[in-house]
C-alpha cells in the first residue's frame, strides 16, 4: 500500500518539477523511488492499512512479486526514455508523471480484492496510456495510435463494467471474498458466468489477443516508442497478474468450457502474431506482433493453474520484457538517428555498430528461444506445465508456431550481418552503452540461473 | 413525505427484469451507435450511453440487494466516465487541429 | 624345416610386392627404368622363390601353412581375422602368380622401355601382385574379398595407364564398375554365409558343411548363385564381359598379367575354394555349365570378325574362361584348374607374343595392316606359333591335355555337351589360326615406311616368351590322364580342396573322342589355311561377307555395349536427371518451401484484416464478444 | 400505475437514444441524449435512489452534456456533418445491436432474479448513507480516483497546451 | 582426468581469440584446438589402461526441474569427441589456405561450435544435452551468413536453421516428457533409460527424435535443407557440418534414442530404416548427374550417413559398431573430399566438374592423395570405407533383405559418379592453367587425410574395442527385454 503513496507521490512531484522548472530532478527521484519501492516490496515493509483498506487491495505474496516485476520493468522503460525523449522536449515531467500513475494504476491492478479496485485500477491503467500514446500531438501516427487506444479501450471499459454489474448482481457484492461465499452458498447463476465472460473479454482485449486484438499493432506502431515499449511489458504483467488473480478467484468453478475458449484464444492467437509477422517490413510492427504472439504462449500457463503458474508467468513476462524493451529501444535509436524504421533498412548494421547489433542479436535470440537466454526458459517452464498437465497436441501447436516467430526473428539477425550494405556509426550515450550490456547481462544471467529467477519470483 | 413513502409502496412492485433487461436494451443501442456512426461525437456519446444503462442496472440491483455498495459503484463510474470524456474530448480537439474532421476513419494510415 | 620360419615365408612372400609398390612411392621418382625395372622385378622373383620354397614344403607336408596376423574385425559374433592360409591350392596360385608375374615383369622391363610413368607401371604392377597373393592367400572370404577388390583396383589402375586418353579411362571405369555389380552379388553371398555358418572362414564353413547335412539347400543354392554372380563379374563371363575386351586399352603385358594369366581366373579360384558349397547346389552348376559354355562359343564367334590383334586374344580369353566355368559346372574341379593353368601359360605368351609384334610395329594393332612377319621376327613367330598350337589344342601341347580333360568330363555328363565343348574348341581353331595367318603369314601389308623399321623384340623381351612357351609345351605334363599312363597328379595335389572325380570313360571310348575332335580340329585348321593362306582373303576384302548379317553382327560383337548403354547407362542418367529436375526440385523442395510459401500467403491474407480503420475495429470487437458470448450460450 | 411510470420512461429513454444514435446532427444527439439522461435519472427516483438521481442530473445533464455542447460549439458542428456509412454497414450494424441484445437475453433469461426484497429500506438512496459508505468503504477508492483525475488532468494540458512549437506554427500559417 | 577440460580448452581460447590482436587470432586458434587433440589422446591413453581414468561431472543446475550439469564420457564419447576435435582442427587448417576476413570472430566461432559440439557428446543430462545440441547450431548459423557464399545465402542458411530448430522443439517436447515421467522430473539419463513407457507413449517419442535426427542427419525425406547449406557454406563449415555435426545426430540415437525407447526402435525403426537407405539409393542416383562439384559431395555424404542411421537401427552388436566405424570413416572421407573441393575451387575458383580436365600431369601428388580419399568413400577394402560398410550392411541383411539392397545399390553407384568426376576432373588430356602440385600445408593435411584413411583401413579393430562396452551396456536391457 504504501508502494502505491510512494509512487503516487513521485509522480505528484515529478508534475510539480516540471512546473517549477527543475526537470533535472524528475528522473533521478523517480528511479530512486522504484528502487526504494522495490526495496520496499522485496523486504515486505508494506505497511498495515487494513483498517483503511476493508479488503479493497490485498499485498499478499502474489501481488508483491508482480509488482515488483512491474517496478523492475519499469525501470529500464524509464532509462530507456531518458534516452529516447530529448531534454528539452515540452511536457517532459508531464510524461514521466503519467507513467508512474500508470504504474500506480497497475499495482492497485494486481492488488486488486475488489471488483471496483478491478475497474478503478483498470482505468488508472489505461487513461495515462491513451494520453500517452497521442502525446506527440504533432505526429498524425501518434494520434491515430491514441484515439484507436481510446476509443477501443473505453469500448472494452463499457463490458468490463457491464461484467462486473452482471456479478454485483448475481452476488450482491463486488468483495472476492464474499462473492466467493456466496457462490459456495447459492451455487452459479447465468448472471455471474455472464459478467465473468464479459471480465474475461476486457482481460482479453487489455492482453491484445485475439479476437480483440486489433487495436495493438496499431498503436504499438503510432505511439512512441517508449509508449510500446511499457504497454508491451509492463502493462502486459499488470493485465496478467489481475487475470490471474481472476482466473484464481473463479478457478473452483471453471470447467470445461473456460479451458475450450482460452485454447481457442490461445491457437489463434499464436498462430495469428507469428504468421501476419512473416510479412511484416516495419522493425516497430513486428515486434508489436511478436508481442502478440508472445501472450498467447503466456495463455498457455493460465490453462493448468498451480502454485508455480504465476512464477512461470513472471518469467516468462520478465525475459520477454527485457528483451523487447532491449529491441524497442534499439529501433528508437535507429530511428531517430538515421530515420530508418524497416527490418531491410537494417541491413549491415553490424559492419559499423559493433554493440547495438549484437544486442540487438541476443534480443532476437532470445524472443526465438534459443537456449540458454531467457526467453528459451520463459517458453521452456510454460511447455514443461503444458506437458505436465497433458496438453500434448497444444505444446506442438505452440512450438511449431514459435518455429515461425523464429524465422522473423532471424531474418532480422540474418539481415544485421549482410554485407551489401552498411549504416554509418550511430553515435550512443555511456548511459546508453551501460543500458545495452545491462540488458544483454540480464538477458543471459535470467537464463543462464532460471532457478534462483524462480526463487525470487516464486 | 408520507405519501412520497406510499409512492415507494406501489413502485416496489416493478419487478426486476424489467429494469435488467431495460439496461441491455439501452447497453445494445449504445454499441449499435457506436459502431454505426463515424461521427467521433456520436461515439463519444453512444459511450456515454453505455455507461449509463450500466448505472442503472447497478443502482436496480443494489436496491434490489438492499445494498448501498451498488450506487457507490456508480460514483465511482460517473467519474471514471467523467475523467474519460475530459480526455477523449481533448483527444478529438486536438486531432480536429490536425486534420480538420472527426470522422474517425479519417485516421487510418497504420495499418497490415 | 623350422616352424617359425615357416610361419614368416608366406607374410614376407606377401609383403615383397607392397614394399615394391611402397618404395616407388618414397623414392620412385628418382630412380632410373633400368633400376626401377630391376627392382621391382626382383621383389616378385624372390617372392617367387619364396613361393616355390613353400610349395616343396606343402607338398612335402600335405597340411597347410595358417598364419594368424591380427584381428581385422572383432566386435561380439562378428570376428575377422586378417590370417593367411596356403594350403595346395593356394601354393599352386601363388606359383602361377609370382611366376608368371615375374616373366611380366621382366618382359615389360623392355616394352615400356621409353614410356614416361615407367617407374609408375612397375609400382602398379607389384601392387597387383601383392593384392592377387592376399586373394589367394587369404583363409576367409572377407580377406579374400579384399584381394579381389583389390586386383579390381589394380586393374582399373593399368587399364587407365594412359590417362590422357579418354576412351582408355573409360574403359577403365567400365571395368572398375563392371566388377563392383559382380562384387556387390559377391557381398551379398558373403552375407548369406555369416548368417548361415556364422563365420567367414573357409575352414568353419567347409566342416560345417560337410558334416552338417540339414542345411536348406535353397539358401545354398543362393550362395553358390552370387558367389558365382560375382565370378563372372571378375571373370568376365555373360552378362558381365564387356569390360574385358575395352580392357585391351591398358599396355599388354597388363592384358597378359591381369586379363589373360591371373586376375580373370579369380572367379574360378573363387568357385574351386569354395567347392563343398557347390557341390551341394545341382541348380547352381547347371546354371554355371549353361553360363559358362555360352560363354565360350558366344565370344569365339565374336572373336571371328574381331581384327585388333588384342582384341581376339580378349575374346578367346573370354572364350577361354567360359570353358573353365563349363568345367566347373560339370563338377571337374581339378580339369577347370589345370585348364586355368595352362591357359595361363599359352594366352600369356600369345599375349606377350603380341605385344611383340606390335612393338615391333610401333603401336599397330590391326591385323589387316601385318603379315608375312615370320620373315621379320622369327623367334616371336615361332613362340606364337607354339601358343596358337597350345590354345588350339594340339597335342601334344599343354592346351591338348586341359581340353582333353573338359571335354572327357562334358562327355560323361552327356554327349550333346561335349559336341557343343568341341564346337567352341574348333571356333578356337578357326579364329586363332586366322590371327595367326594374317599376321604371320602371307604377304606384308603394313607401308613400306613401317615395314621398314621392322624389328625383333630385344632379348629382355624374348627371354620371358621362350620360358612361356616351353611351359605351354611341357605344361601338360601336369596333369597326364590314366589314358597316356599318367598319374593325375595335379588333381592328386589338391584333392584335399578338391575331391577327385572317380568316374572314368572307357578308354575306347576316349580314344574314339579324341579321334574325331583331333579330325575337326585339323579340318578346321585347313579351312582357315586355305581362307587366308591361299586365297589371301583378308577382311577389308571380303566385303560381300561383311555385308552378310551375321557377319556384321559378329564384327558388332551382337551390339551387347550398345544394348548395355541402351538399357542400363543411358536410362541410369536420364533417370537421375529426371529424379534431379522433378522429385528433388518439384517435390521435396516443393514441400519444404512450399509450406514457406504458403505461410507467406497466408500472412498476406491475414494481414489485410489490420486494415487501419477504427469502425471496422469496433465492429471486430463487438462481434467478437458476440461470438464468445454465443459460444457459451451453446457449450452450457 | 407504477407500471406506466416505468414503461413510459422506459420507452422515452430507448425511443430518445434510438433517435440519438440515428440523428445525423450531432447537436440533436446531445440534446436527445439529455432527455434519455432525464429519463433515466426519472427511474433512479422510481429505484428511491434520490440522491443518485440528483447527481446523475448535475453530472451528465449539467457537466458532461455541457462539455460536449462546448466542444460542438467550439469545433462549429453545429450545421450537420454528413460522414455516414454505406447502408450496408448500418444495416449491419444494426444487425449486430439486436443480436447482441438477443443473445445478452438468452444468456440471462434462464436466471431467476428472486422475488423482490419484503421491505425496500429507504434510506439506502439517501445522502447520508452514501456519504458513509463512500468514506469507510470506499476509501481507498475515493482516493485513488484522484490520481485518475490527476491523470485525465495531465492529459488535458498535454494535449492542447500551447507550446513554443504551436507559436512557430501560428506564426508561419499567418505569414 | 577431467572431461570438463575438453569443454573449456576450445571455449576459453575462443573468448581469448575475442580478446586477442587481430594477428594472433589464427595461431592461438590452431594451436587450442591442436591442444584439446592432444588432449584427447591423452584422456584416450588413460582410459586405455582404466576405463574409470575420465572423472565426469555432476552439479545441481536448475533444481526446481530437476536439471544437472553432468557431463562424462565413456569409450563411445571419446570416440566422438575425438573425430569432433581432429575435425575441428582440419577445418582449422583449411581456413588458413583461404583469405578470411574477420579472422577473429571466425575462428572464435569455430571454437565455440567445437565446444557445444564437444558438449553434446559428453552431456549425460538429456536436458543438458539439448541446451549444446541447440546451441551448436548458433555459430553454424553465423559461420553460414557472414562466410557462406552464394547467391541465396540467406534464405538457405534460415531455412537450414528453421528445419533443425523444428525437429529440435519437437525432441523438446519428448524430451520434457520424459523428464517429468518419473515421480520427481529427473533429466538424467540414467533415470530416463530406467522409465518403463508404454508403447503408443514409446512411438510418439521416438517419432519425435527420429524427425529431429532425420533432420539433423539427414535422412531421404528431410534432406532438403542439405545440399544448398553444404554448398554455399565455407569448406572449413561444410568439413564442421558433414564432418561432426550429422554424427551428433547418430551419436544421439546410440546414446539416447535406443536405451530410452527400446521397444519403438525395435518395432518401428524398420520405416526409418527404409527411409534412410532409400535416401542412399536417391542420394547416389541425384549425385550421378551433377554438375556443381561441392554439391555432388553433399548428395554422397547423404547417401553415406543414411546408411549409417539404417546400421544403427539394426540394434545389433554389429550394426552399433559398424556404424561407429563408419562414422570416423565418414568424419574423415568428407573431410578429405570436401577440402579436395576447395583446393580445387583454388585452382580455377568454380566448382563446375566439368571446368576441370587433366590435372593429374602437373599434379600427380594430388591426384593420387584426392584417389586414396575417393577409394575410401567408396569403399574399396584396406580404406576405412570398407569396414564399416561391410558390417553395417551385414547386420542390415541380417535385419531385412531390401533394406540391405537398397543399401547395396550405393556401394555400386558409388563407384560410378566417384570415378566419372576423378576422370573428368584429374585424367584426361591436360589443360590445366597451373603447373605445380599442391604444397606446404595442404599437401601434409591430404597426406595425413589419406595415412588416416589407410590405417583405419587396416586396424579398425580398435575403434570397435574402444565402443565394445558402451555398445554392451547400452543392447544389455533391450536383450534383457
Amino acid at each position: 500500500m504504501n508502494v502505491i503513496i510512494l509512487l503516487a507521490i513521485t509522480g505528484i512531484f515529478s508534475m510539480f518539477s516540471g512546473i517549477f522548472k527543475q526537470k533535472m530532478l524528475a528522473l533521478p527521484v523517480i528511479l530512486l523511488a522504484f528502487i526504494s519501492a522495490l526495496v520496499l516490496l522485496s523486504l515486505g515493509y508494506l505497511g498495515d492499512f487494513t483498517a483503511l483498506t476493508n479488503n479493497m487491495v490485498l499485498f499478499d505474496a502474489h501481488a508483491i512479486k508482480f509488482s515488483m516485476v512491474i517496478v523492475f520493468l519499469s525501470i529500464f522503460v524509464f532509462i530507456m526514455g531518458q534516452y529516447y525523449y530529448s531534454e528539452d522536449i515540452e511536457h517532459l515531467t508531464d510524461i514521466f508523471a503519467l507513467f508512474v500513475f500508470s504504474i500506480v494504476g497497475g499495482i492497485l491492478l494486481v492488488s486488486f480484492q475488489n471488483l471496483t479496485m478491478l475497474f478503478l485500477g483498470t482505468e488508472i491503467l489505461s487513461i495515462p496510456l491513451y494520453i500517452l500514446a497521442a502525446s506527440n500531438r504533432r505526429s498524425l501516427a501518434s494520434n491515430e495510435a491514441g484515439l484507436k487506444y481510446y476509443l477501443m479501450g473505453s469500448f472494452a471499459t463499457c463490458f468490463l463494467l457491464l461484467g462486473i454489474t452482471l456479478i454485483y448482481g448475481a452476488h450482491g457484492s463486488f468483495d472476492l471474498d464474499i462473492i466467493t461465499a456466496s457462490i459456495t452458498a447459492k451455487g452459479l447463476s447465468s448472471l455471474f458466468i455472464t459478467g465473468v465472460i464479459l471480465i474475461l473479454c476486457a482481460f482479453i482485449f487489455k492482453l491484445s489477443a485475439v479476437p480483440f486484438h486489433f487495436w495493438a499493432p496499431d498503436v504499438y506502431h503510432g505511439a512512441p516508442t517508449v509508449l510500446t515499449a511499457f504497454v508491451s511489458t509492463v502493462v502486459k504483467v499488470a493485465v496478467f497478474g489481475a487475470l490471474l488473480k481472476f482466473m484464481l478467484f473463479i478457478g473452483d468453478h471453471q470447467g470445461e468450457k473456460w479451458t475450450i475458449l482460452f485454447m481457442l484464444v490461445i491457437i489463434a492467437t499464436m498462430i495469428f502474431g507469428n504468421i501476419v509477422s512473416v510479412r511484416q517490413t516495419n522493425f516497430k510492427r513486428l515486434l508489436a506482433y511478436s508481442g502478440i504472439a508472445n501472450v498467447g504462449f503466456v495463455l498457455i500457463a493460465l490453462l493448468a493453474i498451480n502454485d508455480l503458474t504465476s512464477s512461470y508467468i513472471l518469467y516468462n513476462l520478465l525475459a520477454y520484457g527485457i528483451a523487447s524493451i532491449l529491441a524497442f529501444s534499439i529501433y528508437a535509436t535507429i530511428k531517430t538517428n538515421t530515420g530508418i524504421d524497416t527490418i531491410e533498412g537494417l541491413a549491415g548494421l553490424m559492419a559499423n555498430n559493433k554493440l547495438l547489433s549484437i544486442s540487438l542479436i541476443f534480443a532476437m535470440f532470445s524472443f526465438a528461444g534459443i537456449p540458454p537466454l531467457a526467453g528459451f526458459f520463459g517458453k521452456y517452464f510454460i511447455i514443461v506445465n503444458a506437458v505436465n498437465s497433458g496438453y500434448i497436441w497444444l505444446s506442438i501447436i505452440a512450438v511449431v508456431s514459435s518455429v515461425i516467430a523464429a524465422y522473423n526473428y532471424l531474418r532480422v539477425s540474418a539481415i544485421l550481418v549482410s554485407h551489401n550494405s552498411e549504416i554509418a556509426v550511430i553515435p550512443m550515450s555511456t548511459l546508453y552503452r551501460i543500458f545495452l550490456v545491462a540488458c544483454i547481462i540480464c538477458i543471459v544471467v535470467i537464463g543462464i540461473l532460471p532457478d534462483h529467477v524462480l526463487g525470487i519470483l516464486g | 413525505m408520507n405519501n412520497m413513502a406510499g409512492l415507494q409502496d406501489q413502485l416496489r412492485l416493478v419487478p426486476l427484469e424489467h429494469y435488467v433487461f431495460l439496461c441491455i436494451v439501452l447497453f445494445c443501442i449504445g454499441m449499435t451507435g457506436v459502431l454505426l456512426r463515424r461521427n467521433l461525437i456520436n461515439v463519444f456519446l453512444s459511450i456515454e450511453l453505455m455507461l449509463n444503462s450500466v448505472n442503472l442496472l447497478a443502482v436496480a440491483f443494489s436496491v434490489y440487494h438492499n445494498d448501498p455498495n451498488g450506487q457507490a459503484f456508480v460514483f465511482f463510474v460517473m467519474v471514471v466516465a467523467a475523467a474519460e470524456v475530459a480526455v477523449g474530448l481533448a483527444m478529438l480537439v486536438m486531432i480536429y487541429r490536425n486534420v480538420r474532421t472527426v470522422d474517425i476513419n479519417a485516421l487510418n494510415q497504420l495499418k497490415w | 624345416m623350422s616352424s617359425d620360419i615357416l610361419h614368416n615365408l608366406p607374410v614376407v612372400a606377401l609383403l615383397l610386392p607392397l614394399i615394391g609398390f611402397l618404395g616407388y612411392l618414397w623414392y620412385g621418382r628418382w630412380l632410373s627404368e633400368k633400376q626401377a625395372g630391376t627392382l621391382a622385378s626382383s621383389w616378385v622373383v624372390v617372392s617367387f622363390i619364396l613361393s616355390v620354397v613353400l610349395f616343396f614344403e606343402v607338398s612335402t607336408t600335405g597340411t597347410a601353412v595358417q598364419i594368424h596376423l591380427f584381428d581385422w574385425i572383432n566386435t561380439g559374433k562378428f570376428h575377422v581375422p586378417f590370417a593367411l592360409q596356403v594350403d595346395q591350392l593356394s601354393v599352386i596360385m601363388m606359383l602361377l602368380i609370382t611366376g608368371v608375374g615375374s616373366l611380366i615383369h621382366i618382359y615389360s622391363i623392355g616394352y615400356m622401355h621409353g614410356d614416361a610413368g615407367f617407374n609408375r607401371f612397375f609400382s602398379y604392377l607389384n601392387l597387383f601382385i601383392f593384392f592377387m597373393l592376399v586373394l589367394v592367400m587369404a583363409n576367409n572370404y572377407v580377406l579374400m574379398f579384399a584381394g579381389w577388390e583389390g586386383v579390381g583396383l589394380c586393374s582399373y589402375l593399368l587399364i587407365g595407364f594412359w590417362y590422357k586418353n579418354h576412351d582408355y579411362n573409360t574403359a577403365a571405369n567400365k571395368a572398375f564398375i563392371m566388377n563392383r555389380i559382380g562384387d556387390l552379388c559377391l557381398l551379398f553371398g558373403l552375407f548369406m554365409i555369416f548368417s548361415q555358418f556364422g563365420s567367414f572362414e573357409y575352414a568353419d564353413i567347409n566342416l560345417q558343411a560337410s558334416n552338417n547335412v540339414a542345411i536348406n539347400t535353397t539358401v545354398i543354392t543362393g550362395i553358390t548363385l552370387l558367389l558365382f554372380a560375382g565370378a563372372t563379374g571378375k571373370s568376365a563371363q555373360l552378362p558381365l564381359y564387356t569390360w574385358l575386351p575395352d580392357a585391351m586399352a591398358g599396355p599388354t603385358p597388363v592384358s597378359a598379367l591381369i586379363h589373360a594369366a591371373t586376375m580373370v581366373t579369380a572367379g574360378i579360384y573363387l568357385i574351386i575354394r569354395s567347392n563343398v558349397l557347390f557341390i551341394m547346389a545341382p541348380f547352381t552348376n547347371d546354371i554355371i555349365m549353361i553360363v559358362g559354355l555360352t560363354t565360350a562359343i558366344f565370344a569365339g564367334l565374336i572373336a571371328f570378325k574381331q581384327n585388333d590383334i588384342k582384341k581376339v586374344l580378349a575374346y578367346s580369353t573370354v572364350s577361354q574362361l567360359g570353358l573353365m566355368f563349363f568345367a566347373l559346372g560339370l563338377g571337374a574341379y581339378g580339369a577347370a584348374f589345370f585348364h586355368l593353368l595352362t591357359h595361363a601359360f599359352f594366352k600369356a605368351l600369345l599375349f606377350l607374343g603380341a605385344g611383340s609384334v606390335i612393338h615391333g610395329l610401333n603401336g599397330e594393332q590391326d591385323i589387316r595392316n601385318m603379315g608375312g612377319l615370320k620373315k621379320y621376327m622369327k623367334s616371336t613367330h615361332i613362340v606364337f606359333l607354339i601358343g596358337v598350337l597350345a590354345i588350339i589344342a594340339l597335342p601334344p601341347f599343354a592346351g591338348f591335355f586341359s581340353k582333353d580333360n573338359i571335354l572327357t568330363a562334358a562327355f560323361i555328363k552327356s554327349p550333346l555337351l561335349w559336341v557343343m565343348a568341341l564346337i567352341s574348341g574348333l571356333l578356337t581353331v578357326f579364329y586363332m589360326l586366322r590371327l595367326y595367318f594374317l599376321v604371320f603369314q602371307g604377304k606384308e601389308r603394313m607401308e613400306t615406311k613401317v615395314a621398314s623399321q621392322i624389328h625383333e623384340s630385344p632379348m629382355v623381351m624374348l627371354l620371358p616368351l621362350f620360358v612361356l612357351a616351353i611351359l605351354s609345351v611341357f605344361g601338360g605334363l601336369m596333369n597326364i590322364p590314366e589314358l597316356f599312363h599318367g598319374t593325375k597328379w595335379l588333381e592328386h595335389f589338391i584333392s584335399p580342396i578338391v575331391s577327385m572325380s572317380d568316374v572314368h570313360l572307357e578308354h575306347s571310348t576316349e580314344w574314339m573322342l579324341l579321334g574325331i575332335s583331333l579330325v575337326s580340329i585339323l579340318a578346321v585348321g585347313y579351312i582357315a589355311y586355305h581362307k587366308y593362306v591361299r586365297l589371301f582373303m583378308i577382311p577389308e576384302l571380303d566385303v560381300q561377307t561383311a555385308q552378310m548379317p551375321l557377319a556384321r553382327l559378329l564384327k558388332e560383337k551382337f551390339y551387347v555395349d550398345e544394348l548395355y548403354n541402351a538399357i542400363i547407362v543411358k536410362p541410369l542418367f536420364s533417370i537421375s536427371k529426371m529424379v534431379m529436375s522433378f522429385f528433388e526440385e518439384k517435390v521435396i523442395h516443393q514441400i519444404t518451401n512450399g509450406s514457406g510459401q504458403l505461410t507467406l500467403f497466408l500472412s498476406g491474407a491475414i494481414r489485410k484484416t489490420q486494415n487501419g480503420f477504427i469502425s471496422y475495429y469496433l465492429f471486430a470487437m463487438a462481434l467478437g464478444v458476440l461470438g464468445i458470448l454465443t459460444i457459451f450460450i451453446i457449450l452450457s | 400505475m407504477t407500471e406506466v411510470l416505468f414503461y413510459s420512461l422506459a420507452a422515452i429513454s430507448i425511443i430518445s437514444s434510438i433517435l440519438m444514435i440515428f440523428h445525423k446532427n450531432a447537436m440533436y444527439s446531445v440534446l436527445y441524449l439529455l432527455i434519455c439522461f432525464f429519463s433515466v435519472a426519472g427511474l433512479f427516483v422510481m429505484l428511491n435512489a434520490q440522491f443518485l438521481a440528483v447527481v446523475h442530473v448535475i453530472v451528465y445533464a449539467g457537466a458532461i452534456m455541457v462539455l460536449f455542447l462546448y466542444v460542438i460549439m467550439f469545433l462549429n458542428m453545429s450545421t450537420p456533418i454528413t460522414i455516414r456509412k454505406s447502408k450496408l454497414v448500418m444495416g449491419i450494424a444494426v444487425f449486430t445491436g439486436l443480436l447482441l441484445c438477443f443473445v445478452l437475453t438468452t444468456a440471462l433469461w434462464s436466471t431467476d432474479f428472486g422475488s423482490n426484497p419484503a421491505i425496500v429500506d429507504q434510506n439506502i438512496g439517501l445522502a447520508s448513507t452514501l456519504g458513509k459508505v463512500l468514506f469507510k468503504e470506499f476509501l481507498i477508492p475515493f482516493e485513488v480516483s484522484s490520481v485518475l483525475f490527476l491523470s485525465a488532468m495531465v492529459g488535458i494540458v498535454i494535449f492542447n497546451k500551447k507550446d513554443v512549437k504551436d507559436e512557430i506554427d501560428i506564426k508561419n500559417n499567418h505569414g | 582426468m577431467n572431461i570438463l577440460f575438453i569443454l573449456l580448452i576450445p571455449f576459453l581460447s575462443a573468448l581469448i581469440i575475442l580478446l586477442a590482436s587481430f594477428k594472433l587470432s589464427q595461431k592461438l586458434a590452431i594451436l587450442s584446438s591442436a591442444a584439446s587433440v592432444v588432449v584427447i589422446g591423452f584422456m584416450l591413453a588413460l582410459f586405455g589402461q582404466n576405463t574409470a581414468a575420465i572423472s565426469s561431472i555432476d552439479l545441481p543446475w536448475i533444481a526446481s526441474m530437476g536439471v544437472h550439469f553432468h557431463i562424462g564420457a565413456d569409450g563411445m564419447s571419446l570416440l566422438m569427441i575425438l573425430i569432433c576435435n581432429v575435425v575441428a582442427l582440419i577445418s582449422m587448417y583449411v581456413s588458413l589456405g583461404d583469405q578470411i576476413h574477420n579472422p577473429k570472430q571466425y575462428f572464435a566461432l569455430i571454437l565455440f561450435m567445437q565446444t557445444f559440439m564437444n558438449g553434446v557428446f559428453v552431456a549425460q543430462d538429456l536436458f543438458l544435452y539439448y541446451i549444446f545440441w541447440e546451441l551448436a547450431l548458433i555459430p553454424a548459423y553465423f559461420l553460414l551468413l557472414i562466410w557462406g557464399k552464394g547467391e541465396k545465402l540467406r534464405p538457405a542458411t534460415i531455412k537450414f536453421f528453421l528445419f533443425t530448430l523444428l525437429g529440435s522443439l519437437l525432441m523438446l517436447i519428448a524430451i520434457v516428457w520424459l523428464g517429468n515421467a518419473g515421480t520427481t522430473s529427473d533429466y538424467s539419463l540414467s533415470a530416463i533409460s530406467g522409465l518403463t513407457i508404454d508403447t503408443e507413449t514409446q512411438l510418439m517419442i521416438f517419432g519425435a527424435f527420429m524427425v529431429a535426427y532425420g533432420i539433423k542427419t539427414p535422412i531421404f525425406p528431410l534432406h532438403s535443407w542439405q545440399a544448398d547449406t553444404y554448398t554455399f557454406a565455407p569448406a572449413p563449415v561444410t568439413i564442421l557440418l558433414s564432418g561432426v555435426m550429422s554424427k551428433m545426430a547418430l551419436y544421439t540415437i546410440i546414446r539416447f534414442v535406443i536405451p530410452v525407447v527400446p521397444e519403438a526402435v525395435a518395432e518401428y525403426g524398420i520405416y526409418f530404416m527404409y527411409a534412410a537407405t532409400f535416401g542412399v539409393l536417391y542420394a547416389s542416383i541425384i549425385a550421378l548427374t551433377q554438375k556443381d562439384f561441392k554439391r555432388m559431395l553433399a548428395y554422397i555424404s547423404m547417401a553415406h550417413v543414411g546408411l549409417i542411421f539404417a546400421g544403427i537401427l539394426t540394434y545389433s552388436q554389429a550394426g552399433l559398431s559398424g556404424s561407429m566405424v563408419q562414422m570416423v570413416a565418414h568424419a574423415i572421407n568428407s573431410a578429405g573430399l570436401f577440402f579436395i573441393a576447395n583446393l580445387l575451387f583454388k585452382i580455377k575458383n568454380t566448382h563446375d566438374i566439368q571446368a576441370f580436365g587433366g590435372l593429374r600431369q602437373y599434379m600427380p601428388i594430388f591426384a593420387g592423395l584426392y584417389m586414396v580419399t575417393m577409394f575410401g568413400s567408396i569403399g574399396v577394402p584396406i580404406t576405412n570405407g570398407f569396414i564399416g560398410e561391410f558390417m553395417i550392411l551385414t547386420s542390415l541383411y541380417q535385419y531385412d533383405v531390401i533394406v540391405a539392397l537398397l543399401a547395396g545399390s550405393g556401394v555400386i553407384l558409388g563407384a560410378v559418379y566417384m570415378l566419372r568426376s576423378y576422370k573428368t576432373i584429374m585424367l584426361g588430356p591436360d589443360h590445366s592453367t597451373i603447373q605445380t602440385d599442391i604444397i606446404g600445408t595442404d599437401k601434409y593435411l591430404l597426406y595425413s587425410i589419406a595415412f588416416v584413411i589407410l590405417f583405419t583401413g587396416i586396424f579398425p579393430a580398435w575403434i570397435g574395442q574402444l565402443c565394445e562396452t558402451s555398445i554392451q551396456n547400452i543392447l544389455q536391457p533391450y536383450l534383457q527385454k
